[in-house]
């Protein structure tokens, strides 16, 4: 079979005498949409940060497209074509919404450090921004400070930055947080069409949400992957009740609430 | 307990509290539900004076609005701010402290209480509020504010972001938090947990109140559902 | 009538202000007194001092100097800091070779760096002040005489001034006492020590029997007030130890054991005119002394220059100036040498006392009375000047 | 030799917790409320002039009561009707204006006393030598100096750590508004933090005054040392500003007394320069000649590789 | 940079066209302006000017653009000048030719290696250990340039003569004047290539870490490296403006690199407006305006600058910029005219407070340090007698009666200022 888009092998993190990730090993196929579950404080955003580089790994190996990237810097492993949004949104407040996804673009189009070409001249990169604005539908506040944007426009600019770099491996962590079912139901829209044909991982607490885009599910808890599979499979696994569903019915509850 | 009489409230020029009114209590557990944006949280901040309130506001008798938010708190209003607002800078432990109202004085809740509530906690007291998980931080939110020992408490959207089992917990806590004789008015948009815990509902939408009643008459109430809350 | 302006590029702020202040009021005051009230020059024409702050920076000074001259004046004076009169002096030569049609004097009152009359040397600088190694000619001549004296220490700031004391001191010490040990040669940062204890406690280590320092302004002061605080209490061989709160510093700790050597006069006053000058400087301004007594020279040697001259052309005033003989108002006489524009003055020995002292500094009832008068002959230097002329 | 030493140290610590008293007001007002106040050591000077005024009319000791109390209530309006202004526009905002402040203050001075240096003395009752070897005399008034600084850091620590005005503070400067709906009445906690930490540095002021000079450039000499001094130690470490104002107090004081150059120091090892070579200004640097770099080398060399400081917790 | 928009592809053509005026505009104006003053203090002024814009507009490249505040930027200011005044003594000592006018350049070659020295270990981290890194550098090479002789000349820095090397179209900058010609020429191409690099994808991300320097990581962007670049090219300007200052005043002293320097171009940048490209600008041409004309009346001149100054942080944190931008929405809407009334109404009122104060001032200030005797002083061009309790009297009444109505009066003004400007009108800055 052809080398995963992400494979982590044994992986660990711990903070002081705390350990966070207690040996992760998990694969993620190429395009394939991945979504990784568990109770709070299981580690699952500690994760994505280990695997975007924003913290170095006590142990084991991550593989992108079969290169170990462990240890290596954030800017690094973007470079290699992963590109990640943030449970809190994280964005240029001060610069224009254009701007914003403009910068997510500037790097991997190849401009780099260069400060001997003018940004204004570059057609590519501004159609190519606006096109995303069009995705995100914030084509009409192209101009306004991102600082200034609702909740919701936020975290839809988030990820629009996201996948501006057109990295083909994208990390979401709780896109649809804080959203309201409509909201929420727009975005999951959006994350299917920009993850078409690429690799998506996402962190997700709403159930809605998760089980209808993914093909695979993981949960975590302590630290420990207690299961990797399809999300029929998973909604039937007692373990996974017992950890993180609750039982059925408030499963279900949950998921239409 | 509170009685909230045509509250009106504006962010610069827009109006987005445009006479609210409804009662909580003693002991009671409202829930104030409606669609994003339509002023809860905005009603919240009003209540505890951080938007300028214009409209009565009345709590345990005395009129509370124009207060400055530290004065209202110390008469005993404790509110729980929605997307975690926790200290980043200090440590779980220390952000309990500073629910406190005076130093060293816990009034029914102490230290202890909470974190046999939220075990999690316990392990990660003393590491930065700031690095702890979005659940953890959530919990913590809840609890700073139980240690300032109000009689009543404003929760708002205390389950984003919970695992689905934590929130089931979080419902259970909030009626042990109302056994004990405290007021809650609870700030939410998840329909389950509200209805499941509540004595009495009220809808919002377009900063109005534009229904009143109990859970189960809202079960059945189908078209102010479809009209007002998504379903 | 017309005016002449003058401009006074001193420091008016910071460590220095002090003296540039008082220099200011001393400038103004003898312009009014002793060449205003009388007619002015030229039948009328008065001369009016403006100041002009270069906070002793060399680099604030050309600043400044490019808006006197902006501002239309013809003479600049400035005494403060031979570091910035190095400066000036070579901006006045190109600025007058560069604009021949609106030159301008530059009279120094009180730079003493030797240099300016010698190897830097120009056309349009005069000096009105005897330069360091005069004074240091006759303070050595004291230290010779005292055998007692076998440990001195040489202190100042670290500037071409400083530098040139240490120099003199050295050198002549070396020639007149071969026996004599130095046992301390310092440079501090100038303006910037404000505790000298450190310094003093190592002096006093060293066994110094005497103490060299050219230390001027608020480096007087706290040397003055750490040496008090420790108790070094040898005599201190000084340049600018008096007025402008030093003499209050000192006090009775510095009764007798403070010289300083400078040119003019204080106590007695020797003529009945500076008497009279000194007493109304005192009564306009209550906490003023006459602390720069070639002041007045400046001011009335120009005035006589302008007039010698009949016009205001910059070089014919310089050309008046050149070999001026002039009897100074406590009578001295004195010539300003053409050969490198260095006043040849007689120099004074004071000492800081509050004993016969007519005309005390600070109000504090001590003042500098003089010990003995060096003539000009026992003073006077060769230069190495090769003066350029325009022709 | 020995007594050069031994006086030297006795200066540095005395030079040394002139600079804590100095830098324990900012370490309050930078390192808790992270204002970069520019215009602490205006306070300073303040403190100095108006003791040195009232010092007249009332007496030292009075003075030395009053007007640090003065100071203070200055302190504590500038920000009220200031900082808290500014404070909305980040800190960058917040520097500027003590900035400015620093400026305007040193022009008030100036404007009502002068531009000369004050003849502030130390008074009669402190004016005696309190101790005496090899002839080196040690002023009562220094041994005064001591004392009071010590007592400060004495005082505040206690304070400091008993309350938790630290942690309120550091809540409220990212998330006033929540600090305050858990009932704590911010702004006055600031308004009085800043006026203990301006009051402290008038502290500083009133008795340094007489010692290093008053005039209306002491605020400006002493203005980036403290931050030095804050820096260095740690941001929020009482502890570590008092460790490094000794050090800095001592290095710069025993480093004047101790004569040797970069080229002595080569020596050692045998090595020797020409005095026509290029670099002759490099072989002559004398220790007493850097003297008052070194705190800046210290400061620059912690920054580096140490971010957090001596004893500092966060960064920044 | 707002006061040039931000252009949308459709645009682009228009805007371009709107720029390239503005700079022959300016150009132009450049030329002229020493056909209008002609007084020698006149262009002693404005050459100070061009070396104070081009030094404070390279402070913003770091404040402004790459939100890194520096208490030291003089230190690249000065050592670049140094450079230039060597470069000028060796032509003039004949050790090789090279023109005089190109030694600007020379200077900031200088900076911007000294940038890139000090650069690549500042700017390793921003905000407060930045900050106090180039505190400590600042004061550091200030302290240094008195030990170091040989290269700066100790307490009376170096000097030279500028007009020994070879000429250009006959100049050989004898005069002023023809040194504020070449001063404008450098100033111009300083600017716009300072513009211009705001406009490339290194001074886009410089923003973009500014902002959030976390993010910029993970768009593939090392924060680091994006601040070392704005950096050096800061320095590189900086040494531009320092080899203009040595063209201009062939002395460079330990002045040029220490704090009060630092702190000048720090003020100026600000009281302009960092949030604005051409904030800087203005903020030097004002501080140097008040620094050399106004001192020529007053000693209080810091004093009153202080004031503006304070003031200017209370109440326009936007800097003087803002305050034109805030006007930019009720220009765009022609509502202009709607403010002229109100405001003509404030003048009165303010120009009476104003008047009031300074009178104050200036009269405490005279009797201060007047001698003995002298009574008599001008304020406003009257000659009154300060003793006497009327003209305080009547600066009190002026100073109150000034101060009410400005309160009374505020208030309106702001409502038609509101009306004027009826919609967001936050001056958005990149
Ligand atoms: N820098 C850190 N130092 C110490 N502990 C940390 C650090 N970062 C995370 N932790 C701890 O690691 C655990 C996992 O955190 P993480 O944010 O990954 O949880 P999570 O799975 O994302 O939970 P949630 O769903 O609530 O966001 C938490 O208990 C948190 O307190
Ligand atoms: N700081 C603010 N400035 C301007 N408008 C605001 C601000 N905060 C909220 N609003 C607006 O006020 C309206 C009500 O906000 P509020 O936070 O009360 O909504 P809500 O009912 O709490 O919904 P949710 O919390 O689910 O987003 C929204 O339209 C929001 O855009
Ligand atoms: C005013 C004087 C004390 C200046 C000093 N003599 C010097 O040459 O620098
Ligand atoms: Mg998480
Ligand atoms: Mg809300």
């Amino acid at each position: 079979m052809t080398e995963p888009a992400i494979r982590l092998r044994d992986l660990r993190k711990n903070f002081g005498r705390t350990e966070i990730i207690r040996g992760v090993d998990l694969e993620i196929g190429k395009g394939t949409r991945h979504a990784i579950i568990g109770p709070n404080g299981a580690g699952k955003s500690t994760l994505f940060h280990l695997i975007s580089g924003k913290y170095e790994p006590s142990g084991g190996q991550i593989f992108l497209h079969g290169e170990d990237i462990s240890g290596k810097l954030p800017f690094e492993i973007n470079r290699q074509g992963l590109s990640r949004s943030f449970q809190v949104t994280n964005i240029f407040p001060r610069m224009s919404v254009f701007e914003n996804v403009r910068c997510g673009m500037l790097w991997s189009a190849g401009y780099r450090y260069a400060f001997w070409r003018l940004v204004d001249q570059l057609r590519d990169l501004t159609e190519e921004s606006e096109r995303i604005l069009e995705e995100i539908g914030l084509a009409d506040r192209r101009d306004i400070p991102a600082g200034v944007l609702t909740y919701a426009e936020q975290r839809a600019l988030e990820i629009g930055i996201t996948i501006a770099g057109g990295a083909d491996v994208i990390m979401l962590d709780e896109p649809t947080a804080g959203m309201s079912r409509s909201e929420t139901d727009q975005a999951v829209e959006l994350i299917r069409r920009i993850s078409e044909g690429k690799t998506l991982v996402m962190v997700e607490h709403d159930m809605g949400v998760v089980f209808d885009l993914a093909d695979k599910i993981s949960v975590l808890v302590y630290g420990e992957l207690i299961a990797t599979d399809t999300p029929e499979r998973i909604r039937g696994n007692k373990a996974v009740q017992e950890a993180y569903l609750g039982t059925a019915e408030e499963a279900e509850e949950m998921a239409d609430a | 307990m509170l009685e909230v009489r045509d509250l009106h409230a504006y962010y610069g020029k827009s109006h987005i509290l445009q006479g609210v009114n409804f009662e909580i209590g003693d002991g009671e557990i409202v829930s104030l539900l409606g669609r994003n944006g339509v002023g809860r949280s905005t009603t919240a901040k009003a209540i505890m004076g951080d938007v300028p309130p214009n409209g009565s506001i009345v709590f345990k008798g005395e009129e509370i609005a124009g207060l400055k938010p530290h004065q209202i708190a110390q008469r005993g209003l404790g509110y729980v701010p929605e997307n975690r607002d926790i200290f980043p800078a200090l440590t779980a432990r220390q952000n309990l402290l500073l629910g406190q109202k005076k130093a060293g004085k816990s009034g029914r809740w102490s230290m202890e209480d909470m974190f046999d509530l939220f075990p999690n906690l316990r392990e990660r007291a003393d590491v930065p509020g700031g690095v702890l998980s979005g659940g953890e931080q959530q919990m913590l939110t809840m609890c700073r504010t139980l240690m300032g020992d109000p009689d009543l408490v404003i929760v708002d959207e205390p389950t984003e972001g919970l695992a689905p089992r934590v929130v089931t917990q979080v419902g259970t806590l909030l009626e042990a938090i109302a056994a004990r004789g405290i007021s809650i008015l609870l700030v939410e948009q998840k329909l389950a947990i509200a209805l499941s815990i509540s004595h009495r509902v009220y809808v919002m939408g377009h900063g109005r109140i534009v229904y009143e009643g109990t859970p189960d008459e809202l079960r059945a109430n189908e078209q102010i559902r479809r009209e007002w809350l998504e379903v | 009538a017309d005016t002449i302006k003058i401009g006074f590029i001193d420091p008016l702020s910071g460590p220095f202000a002090a003296v540039g202040q008082s220099g200011l009021k001393q400038f103004t005051f003898a312009a009014d007194e002793l060449v205003n009230k009388k007619g002015g020059v030229l039948g009328g024409t008065m001369l009016e001092v403006t100041g002009y702050d270069n906070q002793v920076s060399a680099k604030e000074a050309l600043i400044q100097l490019k808006k006197a001259i902006g501002d239309g004046v013809k003479v600049i004076v400035q005494g403060n800091s031979s570091g910035v009169a190095n400066a000036l002096t070579d901006a006045v030569e190109k600025h007058n070779t560069r604009n021949p049609d609106q030159r301008i004097l530059y009279l120094n009152y009180s730079a003493v760096d030797p240099a300016l009359t010698n190897e830097k040397c120009n056309f349009w600088h005069f000096r009105f002040d005897a330069n360091a190694d005069m004074k240091m000619e006759a303070l050595t001549d004291d230290i010779k005489a005292r055998a007692d004296i076998d440990k001195v220490y040489v202190i100042g700031q670290d500037y071409s001034f400083g530098k040139a004391v240490a120099a003199a001191a050295v050198d002549m010490l070396g020639k007149k006492r071969p026996d004599l040990e130095i046992v301390g040669n310092e440079l501090h940062p100038i303006g910037k020590v404000k505790d000298f204890t450190p310094y003093v406690t190592k002096i006093k280590a060293s066994g110094a029997k005497a103490v060299i320092t050219g230390n001027w302004g608020a480096d007087m002061v706290n040397l003055a007030k750490a040496a008090n605080d420790i108790g070094l209490d040898v005599p201190f061989y000084t340049y600018y130890a008096a007025g402008n709160g030093i003499t209050a510093t000192l006090g009775a700790a510095g009764k007798g054991r403070i010289m300083l050597v400078t040119e003019g006069a204080a106590n007695p006053a020797h003529t009945d005119a500076f008497r009279a000058y000194t007493t109304a400087y005192e009564a306009k301004y209550e906490n003023e002394n006459i602390t720069q007594f070639r002041i007045i020279n400046t001011v009335q040697m120009l005035a006589r220059a302008i007039d010698k001259a009949g016009n205001t052309n910059v070089d014919d005033i310089a050309r008046a100036l050149e070999g001026m003989e002039f009897t100074t108002i406590a009578g001295d006489r004195v010539i300003m040498r053409a050969s490198d524009h260095q006043l040849a003055m007689p120099i004074r020995i004071f000492v800081h006392t509050d004993e016969n002292v007519e005309f005390d500094m600070d109000n504090s009832g001590f003042g500098l009375v003089e010990e003995r008068a060096v003539p000009v002959s026992a003073v006077e230097l060769p230069t190495t000047c090769k003066m350029k002329r325009p022709s | 030799m020995f007594e050069l030493i031994l006086f030297s140290i006795l200066n540095g610590l005395v030079y040394g917790l002139l600079l804590f008293m100095l830098s324990s007001g900012l370490t309050l007002i930078f390192s808790m409320m992270g204002v970069l106040n520019f215009a602490h050591a205006s306070f300073y000077m303040l403190g100095a002039y108006f003791a040195f005024t009232m010092s007249g009319y009332i007496g030292f000791f009075p003075a030395l009561i009053i007007a640090p109390i003065i100071a203070g209530l200055l302190g504590a309006l500038v920000e009220r009707y200031g900082l808290r202004h500014v404070h909305r526009y980040g800190h960058v905002a917040e520097l500027i204006f003590t900035f400015g402040l620093a400026f305007l203050i040193e022009e008030v001075v100036q404007f009502f006393w002068g531009k000369q240096l004050q003849d502030y003395r130390v008074p009669e009752v402190l004016d005696f030598t309190f101790f005496e070897m090899f002839g080196n005399a040690f002023p009562a008034y220094k041994a005064f100096m001591l004392l009071v600084s010590i007592a400060i850091f004495v005082l505040l620590f206690a304070v400091l750590t008993r309350s938790r005005v630290g942690m309120i503070i550091q809540a409220a400067i990212t998330h006033p508004n929540i600090v305050a709906m858990l009932g704590h009445n911010v702004p006055f906690i600031f308004m009085a933090t800043f006026g203990v930490g301006s009051a402290l540095a008038a502290i500083a002021g009133v008795i340094a005054g007489p010692v290093l000079g008053t005039g209306p450039a002491m605020a400006f000499e002493l203005g980036t040392i403290v931050f030095v001094v804050v820096v260095f130690g740690g941001l929020g470490s009482l502890s570590g500003a008092f460790v490094a104002s000794i050090m800095i107090g001592l290095i710069q004081t025993v480093a004047v007394a101790l004569d040797v150059s970069v080229s002595d120091f080569f020596g050692l090892f045998g090595m020797s320069f020409s005095p026509d070579d290029f670099l002759v200004d490099v072989w002559t640097i004398t220790l007493p000649q850097i003297a008052p770099i070194i705190p800046y080398l210290m400061l620059v060399l912690m920054l580096i590789f140490r971010p957090q400081g001596l004893m500092g917790k966060r960064e920044s | 940079m707002s006061v040039i928009a931000t252009t949308g592809a459709a645009t682009t053509r228009r805007a371009t066209f709107r720029r390239l005026a503005v700079w022959l505009v300016s150009a132009a104006v450049l030329l002229i302006l020493p056909q209008i003053f002609t007084s020698g203090l006149a262009v002693t002024v404005m050459n100070q000017m061009g070396i104070a814009i081009v030094f404070a507009l390279s402070y913003n490249m770091m404040l402004g653009q790459g939100g890194m505040l520096s208490f030291g930027h003089a230190v690249y200011f000065g050592l670049g000048g140094f450079f230039a005044m060597h470069m000028i003594d060796w032509v003039d000592q004949q050790l090789f030719v090279f023109p005089i006018y190109l030694t600007p350049f020379m200077g900031g070659l200088f900076g911007l290696f000294m940038a890139l020295v000090i650069g690549s270990f500042s700017t390793r981290r921003a905000g407060t250990v930045f900050a106090m890194i180039s505190l400590g550098i600042g004061e550091l090479v200030a302290a240094l340039s008195l030990i170091l002789v040989v290269f700066f000349g100790g307490e009376e820095g170096v000097s030279g003569d500028r007009t020994t090397g070879p000429g250009i179209f006959g100049f050989n900058f004898l005069q002023d004047i023809e040194v504020y010609y070449l001063i404008a020429v450098w100033v111009l191409v300083a600017v716009l290539f300072m513009y211009l690099f705001s406009r490339t994808p290194a001074g886009r991300m410089a923003n973009a870490v500014r902002d959030n320097p976390e993010r910029a990581e993970f768009v593939g962007y090392s924060q680091r490296t994006v601040r070392l670049i704005s950096f050096c090219a800061a320095g590189f300007f900086a040494g531009i403006a320092g080899g203009l200052f040595a063209i201009n005043y062939e002395i460079l002293t330990e002045q040029n690199l220490n704090a009060t320097t630092s702190g000048g171009v720090l003020l100026m940048a600000y009281i302009g407006g960092i949030g604005y490209f051409i904030g800087p600008i203005v903020g030097a041409v004002i501080f140097t305006l008040l620094q050399t004309v106004l001192s020529g009346y007053t000693d209080l001149w810091v004093l009153y600058v202080g004031l503006v100054f304070l003031a200017t942080v209370l109440y326009v944190p936007t800097g003087l910029t803002g305050i034109m931008m805030m006007h930019v929405p009720a220009w765009r809407l022609g509502r202009l005219r709607s403010l002229v009334v109100p405001y003509l109404t404030m003048v009165i009122p303010v120009a009476m407070l104003f008047c009031g104060l300074v009178g104050l001032l200036e009269m405490f200030h005279y009797r201060n340090g007047a001698p003995t005797g002298e009574v008599e002083m001008t304020v406003f061009y009257v000659t009154v007698d300060f003793t006497s309790p009327l003209p305080w009297a009547v600066f009190t009444a002026l100073t109150l009666a000034g101060g009410y109505l400005t309160r009374r009066l505020a208030p309106a003004v702001a409502a038609s200022f509101q009306a004027a400007t009826s919609y967001d009108a936050k001056g958005s800055s990149a």
